[in-house]
């Protein structure tokens, strides 16, 4: 292991998506400037990693170009990644549609900000839907990985390397405007060669790279099919590769719970971090309440949630925005658990008090009435 | 001096009758059938096996690729 | 060219140029290195029939993902093959800043002035009267504006070492229309800029013309307006 | 009464129109209409279809699982639709463009040379009217009257003028069809 | 009235769609062509309403491009809309984030075909998600109306002019390929005036048209907020507004269902008229079994879901994709009822015998096994 | 002008245009026929501080929106006020085709050589070598493509009535650009064509630089690049 | 002749501090003061009340519009 | 040990690198930091702020409700953090920039008249390490030798000579720091 990785540096989250991305070894980036996610394409511009690990950098002149160029990348099996924020990233929704359905690898970044329209520079959590369901047409998923340190936001670059070639698919990592701008402490990986055209041919025979046709027929990457039925037939391919997604790669966190928690926040990215405050005061004062942190958005815990709310009265969850991901908590909880929303929206943020005295709400609320199962606290 | 005697050979199946052929031979030779191929079309067929001296325009022009040429000299 | 039929109109000048660009790799011994972007037109296909390596890029795009493509395999033969509607159309911004980049990547661009893929509608590039799905009297300025040259806009732009204008609706034409397209790949490999190579080009099913017809009406209508001919030459 | 039609062959030969022009005449008669086509990516040539249907009753499902009748145009299309054609129902095909006829016995098969037709009397755009009389014939649905209305409906003013000589294919289609089985 | 409107025509639903908005007195129309919806702008084209009712049409280039010019439109309170399918809504994806945003009126047609990506020109409704989530960054909400005939699709235009200046916000009319090419007999509306410019002076003081300037004060239309705190009142005055749509607005029809139904099947658009006959057919073989049709589908009819779900077995949720709006059927039934999907996708479309042997498979598996709840069958 | 005050940087171009354009609005009479709208860049918002109504319009599409408005309202004064990253980068196709339709509206753009609001990133118009914060070693033809003269582009599409390329760096060239502001919302009022006003500017923050030195920068790097002068004129 | 005579009025919590108007008077009658105001911005003053001119130029120039030129025709 | 800070004032105080520094000095004290900053849209002038945690523990949210201590160097932070100073806690302003000073007294008020020093001196550049040297003083939860250490960190190589001035001026700080309550 060489010197440098060991050091521990204190870096943005944005940065620190930009360093990590050099020494996972990707080839490629495209990206188009916007707050709070520039930090990205300035760090690649100032650290020069082509001149380093050969990969190329590139300010494309709008985020439509930037995931086309992304798509491109994907298409020929290079392993590389976009970054953007909330508007930047609903341009990109058709690129996306395309890409997840060719089974491309590529890694979208979304640093989200308050919204909708331009919104706020302020950092948001309002893009849930953008990632999860997708504004792109058709059916497809794509797998959602949501940091909540900026050392995670680190190691996301490196699991979403993995991820995106292991299924083919994009993968976004979705953060916030509060983990690109913070810092802290981060242990930087150990540089990683990028792959030798050899090793892309050999792990990627399907890739339209001109590479390998000795071994192989000529590929081509296309999403338009002459006959509806081999279109389906495509569908019905990716619906059971997403199936097989859900049974294997769902990641999430618990904090505090045990046979004995009551109540449960479901939070993920910057709100984990704020609702851990939360707890603590709340632990303090006696409440037995603990947290699931989703890790993968999509796919989503759904099985810990059933078995959860099982048990446990009620559920919070703290999102910052006017509420999205508690619609899949609800699904997960199939109809068990009464689900509360709690969180601020258009670029404000939560602080732990707020998330106590919401939680406080719920549970005067849920002991006051006889809640319909389900019930959205609005 | 050697004069190119030619023949070409269409592939009537692939040919759609659009006649670009036929307006591209210098001299005349090519006129659509008036029966059609299996997808419909009035495809390309030589009229005369004589005067063609294989210069390939008809080929060139063909967006179908339908038309293959032989040529051989002839003293 | 493979043995694929094709699924273009009867006459469409598509598949001449089809046939070009796969004598073209083949002369250079390029089937192993080339990566080729076609659009969303009816050249959507075009990975059927010529055997390199195809992506079938979205609606416009063509330019970003070959820009990419060229940085990160450099030593690749990387061309694009787009419409009007796709290049000159929705796909403006993508053209104008690759070009304006210099990506060492060659274009292609079938001017055919019209959408012939959804149907014959009016294309930036559709020449004042003439009628279209869309513009069915016609087309009118203060309706539908002027007909896009943006082959002439490239030429001003840094970035391009070769701007050309061709056609083939003649043997000669198709002759020079080779040697164009040779130029403008050889230039990617070369590494000397964006090459554009429009090609200017009927539709007879869009046009509601027998291939002929539409032959005749190009020879006097579009080549006036889009004169055949080399527009920008660094490299000579 | 409900009857559900396919009419199926190569783009050009006047699929959609013809469908059209059958289900203007069943507006004519009163009845209840769907016209739904389907076609490939090619904008000259490929193959089209059309599903019409024309009841008494509101139309549910433009899209069915079979037909009553089948007006087969091309090969492909035989072979596509002759499997879904409702037993005791009927199938026409026009016998210069089917090389392999239908082989069911348990559906009516009608056989009409209208392709031959056409080419004879220098007429190929009549061609789709020429069916039309066939399956008129064989599946009286609308009178040639309301045919004829429709067709007022179904064309653009200006080529009303061709309403005669669509009759008289219509009339002469009437004519040509020959059962097979 | 006037004679024409009462012609009974024969028209594809694409053409219904630009006959309709002339009559309905629209100002203007802004679109790019795409199969299977082309016919909208041609037949405006064909028709010219600029030399009858003044109405602007304007061929965009791109659909991007069209869906900020309808923002346009919608900042001076005139009525627009555009239309498109399944990649040109996606690109539509950052506008409409734009349009919500700023609470503007403004109509989208979507005509949905196979997808993902370029997918297929045949007929789909895999674009559900994209419609009722949206890819648009932010907490917002559109209206969405599902028309299932070539009447409908008439009608819709209207309803949709209405509702979007009610509510100030923009309305998708989401339809499908089957509805854009299909014909059938319509009855189109009498012609409307367009408003005048002092209609819109009065009925739109919050317009940035220049006009009624004497009784108010400038206007601007901006999504961006210098202040979060400011934003995020924006949002909740929005999230407020959205709660009265959905207690005011939610449209559905039921078929065949009475005190007896067992079965539920719940399908939209094109998928509720092949559902009709599947019905008709299960009805003849002794089958209680009725449809809930959502009009509109947000907001979501998710009352009557739930109530209809505390005596039904299971439902059947029919739609031309993998399986979208099941989520939010599942999510209506609160856990009572196992929900389970039939359709196509890529462009297939059911035909009622294919949806005739889901249920059958469904009524197996619901007898045969003690599946959990809100079981998606897959 | 009213009495907000501004929020942007000292000595920012910006201020000075939008000066002028509340001047010239006042001196037509229009304040209550104009409809105005601006971009995502620094001039977002714009609305705040001249007093007419005014929309603030998506990334670069602002020229889309104009269009539309304009043909809703033909009798309204309709501008546009961009940067050089709205409307030369991520706007580039709306821009062009506006500007090629021929749509009856102003546009002005500011060209600062740089993104502002975002922190000084590159933008299409930076110049060769100059450092921005995605360039900083400068640009590089080979990493980042040339400078982009959208307004010479416009030049040559048939739509534009008027283009013209001003500075408001002193006294005299503030005059001149108060001119070539009214002389486009003449034509907008007057159904011309489409009028492109481009202002050569400073960004002192995105330059890293004092006011006084981003002018003198201005000067001596910008003007050569970019000559000021009236470039079309069809009007006169 | 006559001749003109002019007074600025800065709108000092206005002012930026930019020090255009300082480089565009032709006179130098403005300079940027030592204080700062609100904003944390040194202001831009008038130091010499006698010369001014009233040309307006500092006016112009200012992005801010913090200025006010008076001026009156002195005999 | 935690101790949660907020530094504000207008941006080009160096409110956001004097953030930094000090949780560098942290790390180098063995801690865990996180720095947030938040900033208006202005690239210049304008407010901006950071929120500055140093622990022995993991640092679970980097936002908080309260502060351990609040160094407001204008009247506008001064005005938003005073109220959200912990009872018991500090609030440390610039005599310079703040008019109207803290009146709570359930917290520790100092005043550090780092502006006039720093315009004094005619070194601008120096302010934020003056308060640094205040606050350090007050609330010493790093040492200088750390404190220098993490400018090593913090400041790129081509500014390490300026580091023995930025030492200095930290120094000077810790003297000018006056107790008001
Ligand atoms: C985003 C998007 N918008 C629109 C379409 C529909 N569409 C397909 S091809 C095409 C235009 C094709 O015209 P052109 O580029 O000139 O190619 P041609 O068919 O004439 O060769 C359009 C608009 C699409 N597929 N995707
Ligand atoms: C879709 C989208 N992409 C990116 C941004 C971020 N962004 C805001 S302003 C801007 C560029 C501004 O530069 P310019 O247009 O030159 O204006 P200036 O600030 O220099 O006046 C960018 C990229 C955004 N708001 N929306
Ligand atoms: S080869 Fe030449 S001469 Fe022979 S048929 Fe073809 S065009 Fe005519
Ligand atoms: S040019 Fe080719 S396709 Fe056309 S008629 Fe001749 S052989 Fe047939
Ligand atoms: S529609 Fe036009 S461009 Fe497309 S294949 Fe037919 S002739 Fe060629
Ligand atoms: S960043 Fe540049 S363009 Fe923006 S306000 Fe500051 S000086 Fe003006
Ligand atoms: S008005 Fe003229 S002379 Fe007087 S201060 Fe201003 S610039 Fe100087
Ligand atoms: S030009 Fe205006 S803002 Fe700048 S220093 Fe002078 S008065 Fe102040
Ligand atoms: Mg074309
Ligand atoms: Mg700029």
């Amino acid at each position: 292991m060489d010197n440098e990785h060991k050091d521990i540096v204190l870096l943005k989250g944005n940065e620190v998506i930009a360093k990590a991305a050099i020494r996972y070894g990707y080839d490629g980036f495209f990206g188009y400037p916007i707050t709070p996610q520039s930090e990205v394409l300035e760090t690649l511009a100032a650290d020069k990693p082509w001149e380093t690990t050969g990969m190329v950098v590139l300010q494309a002149e709008s985020e439509l170009a930037s995931i086309n160029m992304l798509y491109g990348a994907g298409c020929t099996g290079k392993l590389a990644f976009t970054s953007s924020s909330s508007p930047g990233i609903a341009l990109m929704q058709e690129g996306l549609s395309y890409m997840a359905g060719n089974e491309l690898p590529g890694v979208i970044v979304s640093v989200g900000r308050g919204g909708p329209g331009l919104g706020t520079i302020q950092p948001g959590q309002a893009d849930y839907y953008q990632a999860v369901y997708g504004g792109g047409n058709g059916d497809y998923n794509t797998i959602v990985l949501a940091p909540n340190s900026v050392q995670e936001m680190c190691d996301c670059m490196g699991k979403a390397a993995e991820l995106t070639f292991k299924w083919r698919m994009p993968v976004i990592v979705l953060s916030d405007g509060v983990l690109g701008q913070m810092m802290e402490k981060v242990e930087l990986p150990p540089y990683r060669p990028r792959r030798t055209d050899e090793e892309i041919a050999k792990q990627c025979p399907w890739a339209t790279n001109g590479i390998g046709l000795k071994n192989r027929k000529y590929n081509f990457m296309s999403t338009l099919e002459f006959d509806p039925a081999v279109m389906e037939e495509r569908n019905q391919k990716m619906a059971a590769k997403y199936r097989q997604v859900e049974a294997e790669e769902v990641d999430y966190e618990l904090y505090q719970v045990d046979d004995d928690t009551e109540y449960l926040i479901v939070a993920y990215g910057i709100s984990s971090r704020i609702s851990m405050k939360a707890i603590d005061l709340l632990r303090e004062a006696g409440v037995k309440i603990g947290m699931l942190r989703p890790k993968t958005l999509w796919p989503f815990p759904n099985k810990i949630i059933s078995q959860l709310s099982e048990r446990i009265k009620s559920i919070l969850c703290v999102e910052q925005c006017e509420g999205q991901m508690i619609n899949d908590v609800r699904l997960a909880t199939e109809g068990q658990a009464t689900v509360f929303h709690s969180g601020r929206s258009g670029g404000m943020v939560s602080s732990p008090m707020e998330i106590v005295e919401d939680f406080k709400r719920m549970a005067r609320e849920r002991m006051s009435t006889n809640w319909p199962k389900g019930y959205w606290m609005k | 001096m050697a004069k190119m005697r030619g023949a070409i050979v269409v592939d009537i199946e692939r040919c759609k009758g659009c006649n670009l052929c036929t307006i591209a031979c210098p001299l005349h030779l090519v006129t659509l059938s008036s029966t059609v191929n299996h997808k419909g079309y009035n495809y390309a067929q030589q009229t005369d096996w004589e005067k063609c001296n294989g210069c390939t325009s008809c080929a060139i022009v063909c967006p179908d690729g339908c038309i293959t040429v032989y040529r051989k000299k002839e003293e | 060219m493979n043995e694929t039929p094709m699924h273009y109109c009867p006459g469409c000048s598509h598949g001449v140029v089809h046939k070009l660009v796969a004598e073209i790799i083949e002369e250079m011994g390029m089937e192993e290195d080339t990566i080729a972007i076609c659009p969303v037109g009816c050249a959507v296909f075009a990975y059927r029939y010529v055997d390199v390596d195809w992506i079938e890029a979205s609606h416009g795009r063509a330019p970003a993902c070959a820009s990419a493509i060229k940085r990160l395999w450099p030593n690749k033969l990387v061309f694009t093959y787009q419409g009007d509607g796709d290049m000159a159309c929705i796909g403006t911004g993508e053209t104008i800043h690759a070009l304006n980049r210099g990506e060492n990547i060659a274009m292609i661009f079938i001017n055919n002035a019209i959408y012939g893929m959804t149907g014959g509608q009016m294309a930036p590039t559709t020449l004042m009267g003439m009628k279209t799905a869309t513009c069915p009297y016609g087309r009118q300025a203060d309706l539908h504006g002027y007909p896009l040259h943006i082959t002439d806009l490239a030429v001003n732009l840094e970035g391009t070492c070769y701007v050309t204008r061709q056609a083939v609706n003649t043997v000669a034409n198709i002759r020079k229309a080779k040697k164009a397209i040779r130029q403008a790949f050889e230039n990617s490999m070369n590494k000397r800029g964006t090459s554009l190579v429009e090609i200017v080009s009927t539709c007879a099913s869009g046009w509601k013309m027998t291939p002929e017809q539409a032959n005749q009406w190009m020879v006097d209508n579009m080549f006036p307006y889009y004169p055949l001919g080399d527009l920008k030459n660094t490299i000579e | 009464m409900t009857e559900e039609i396919i009419i199926s062959g190569f783009g050009g030969q006047g699929v959609l129109s013809m469908g059209k022009i059958l289900a203007y005449a069943g507006i004519m008669e009163g009845k209840e209409v769907s016209w739904m086509p389907a076609y490939g990516p090619e904008q000259r040539g490929g193959t089209a279809n059309v599903t019409v249907i024309v009841s008494d009753n509101v139309v549910s499902s433009p899209i069915v699982s079979a037909y009553d009748t089948a007006i087969v145009l091309n090969q492909p299309s035989l072979e596509k639709f002759e499997p879904q054609v409702k037993p005791g129902g009927t199938i026409i095909y026009d016998g210069h463009s089917i090389i392999q006829p239908p082989k069911r016995d348990d559906i009516n098969v009608y056989r009409i040379d209208a392709m031959e037709e056409a080419a004879r009397t220098g007429n190929s755009k009549v061609f789709n009217m020429l069916v039309l009389g066939g399956y008129l014939k064989v599946r009286p649905i609308a009178t040639v009257e309301d045919v004829v209305k429709g067709l007022h409906k179904a064309l653009p003013e200006r080529h009303h003028k061709l309403i005669p000589m669509n009759e008289e294919a219509i009339r002469r289609g009437m004519k040509l069809i020959q059962k097979m089985n």
